[in-house]
């Protein structure tokens, strides 16, 4: 069985190398490659260990950068070829491309940040239906209109009408979610992992496909790692990894 | 005078906040549209004592009718508080209705279209309860546009017309079938997908911060 | 402020005038709720000129904004005014609302819509190609929000469809017209913010790789 968790941190490849660049402090028009593309696939890496759903447009990304990388390596050859200074200066840096992509990209993410506010801003005010003006007409002719409109004026409308707030008897009784709390999920799992007293394969862990039930219990998983309760193990990338349960009579088996 | 009034404001809570309690009535009034507030719900949303709701009420519907500037006044029906247009400005509205610059469908019509054409076979009532107006005009138009059509009577007490869209309605829009109206956005799915990226970030922040 | 006003106001028929119209503008603004009205609208229902009625729309708009008493202003919405409340009141009326399932646009969506509205008319795969990857979900519900519309088919082989954003963009984020639209970023320096993230991809390693 396997759990899809989506995690939306990063809207796509460009999205979390832009993160990295950020966070790596680097100049977007000088990217050292081989140390992005590290980071960029250990990212990847832990996402598929921990069974996360990685879109295919990550690994695209993952065989560009690498692509990238063996070109940066290959030896200069322009005093060969390029004998004219001219041509040297517009030899191709096998980076410029993505870098392009990348400051393209992040004027849009920028913008849709500016968008964000607007709509928090826009969501402040509070407007009110159009008044009934029946009384107002003419013996209720109907309105002398031409039907100029789409049909996206119509969802338009109709848009309009689901945002339009309505002012109501406050809500007396909100429906609680029924929320799984992360302290009993701790506990059931070290008692689990307790009782085992072997290591248990990551996956096992989740035994509903319930999302919530999925996420509380990664976050049980890794609040148990921080408070050193259980251990993780794991060969190499992309074996699988296994948990247990810390101490307990014999000493803590290292894994590190 | 701004500035004089809040100076003014030395004593206790009330001078400053009762500005504020104007302003905020106001809005509060304003949005509840037709359907009036009741001076339960005023008292719970600003927290003070129905009596001091009744004051304030009473002090914002005196300027309201004085101030010749103001087009709106407070009116009170059937137990509710509402806003209302002044009548002496009836003409205007009159004209506005029956204004040549009203060539395209308005939006009462679009919505009702639209209610209609998602929900049909909906009777007035309920459409009413959808968009908090009254809907006789609109339905009027559109019949009259001959985009909707009465389709058979509601079962129940008051056997109301129900109402639904017409073949002009798919041919005006380009509709082969209703099947072809786009889908509406599945509002609970995605609500539900935000609150789970929510949650696990939320607790994830809580688990490592803490 | 208001009283200056009202007294340089004072030659010629406007004194007395100027005090109603700004009543009857009240009125018609009130009464178009969300539907808004075009400067047109209001000129043909007043029967005055499209000029004076921006200037009698300013002045009211003025008093309205500066007002503490007051709970409405004045908007510009997609081409229209309209009244609003106060942004500093909604607080309040949050307190009594009953929004259902008014969710905000999610990442994916806001960048999508982002690339629409500054690139419009646009293809999927040009926002494809700009974002990085599949873009049919978040299209989909822009669709159905009706923030976004087919505009035409591009030219060349595929002849594919080309999107535009709509009115209700513009409503919904507060725009008068697409020329409110905060300028495009040219070169966007280091330091933006991806808190989130950066906590989750710090934790993320943290706790796995170590």
């Amino acid at each position: 069985m396997q759990y899809n968790v989506k995690i939306d941190a990063f809207e796509g490849p460009l999205d979390l190398l832009l993160h990295l660049i950020n966070r790596l402090e680097i100049d977007i028009y000088d990217i050292p490659v081989a140390e992005i593309t590290g980071q960029y696939l250990i990212y990847i890496h832990t996402m598929k260990e921990l069974k996360l759903d990685i879109a295919s447009e990550f690994l695209v990304m993952a065989a560009t950068l690498l692509a990238i990388k063996s070109k940066m390596l290959l030896p200069k050859h322009e005093e060969n070829i390029h004998e004219d200074a001219e041509n040297i200066q517009f030899e191709e840096d096998p980076r410029d491309e993505l870098v392009e992509r990348l400051i393209e990209y992040r004027k849009y993410k920028e913008a849709a940040h500016d968008l964000k506010t607007l709509e928090e801003e826009r969501g402040l005010m509070y407007t009110k239906p159009p008044s009934d003006l029946s009384d107002f007409a003419k013996e209720l002719q109907p309105e002398k209109v031409e039907m100029n409109v789409s049909l996206y004026d119509m969802l338009g409308a109709f848009q309009k009408l689901l945002r339009r707030k309505k002012l109501q008897k406050p809500m007396a009784t909100k429906i609680a979610r029924q929320e799984i709390s992360i302290e009993k999920r701790m506990t059931e799992i070290l008692l689990e992992l307790k009782n085992l007293r072997r290591r248990k394969s990551f996956t096992e862990l989740f035994p509903y496909p319930d999302k919530e039930h999925i996420v509380v219990t990664f976050l049980a998983i890794l609040e148990l790692i921080k408070r050193k309760e259980i251990d993780v193990e794991q060969q190499g990338n992309f074996e699988e990894i296994f948990v247990e349960a810390v101490g307990e009579g014999a000493e803590s088996v290292g894994t590190y | 005078m701004k500035k004089f009034l809040s100076k003014q404001s030395g004593k206790g809570p009330n001078r400053l906040e009762l500005i504020k309690w104007k302003s905020i009535l106001e809005s509060l009034l304003f949005a509840a549209g037709d359907e009036g507030l009741t001076l339960k719900q005023i008292s719970e949303a600003l927290e003070i004592e129905i009596s001091i709701v009744e004051s304030i009420l009473e002090e914002l519907k005196q300027e309201m009718d004085n101030d010749l500037n103001r087009g709106i006044i407070i009116v009170q029906l059937a137990g509710t508080y509402q806003l209302a247009t002044k009548k002496e400005n009836a003409p205007y509205l009159k004209k506005l209705v029956d204004s040549p610059g009203n060539t395209t469908l308005s939006q009462a019509a679009l919505e009702t279209l639209a209610i209609i054409a998602y929900r049909q076979p909906i009777t007035r009532a309920e459409i009413e309860e959808i968009r908090g107006v009254k809907t006789e005009r609109p339905l009027h138009t559109l019949m009259s546009k001959a985009m909707i059509k009465e389709a058979g009577r509601a079962e129940g007490t008051g056997r109301a017309y129900l109402y639904g869209t017409t073949k002009e309605f798919l041919d005006y829009f380009g509709l082969k079938s209703l099947d072809e109206l786009p889908p509406l956005p599945d509002r609970v799915e995605e609500e539900y997908m935000q609150e789970e990226a929510d949650l696990f970030f939320d607790k994830f922040q809580e688990t490592f911060n803490s």
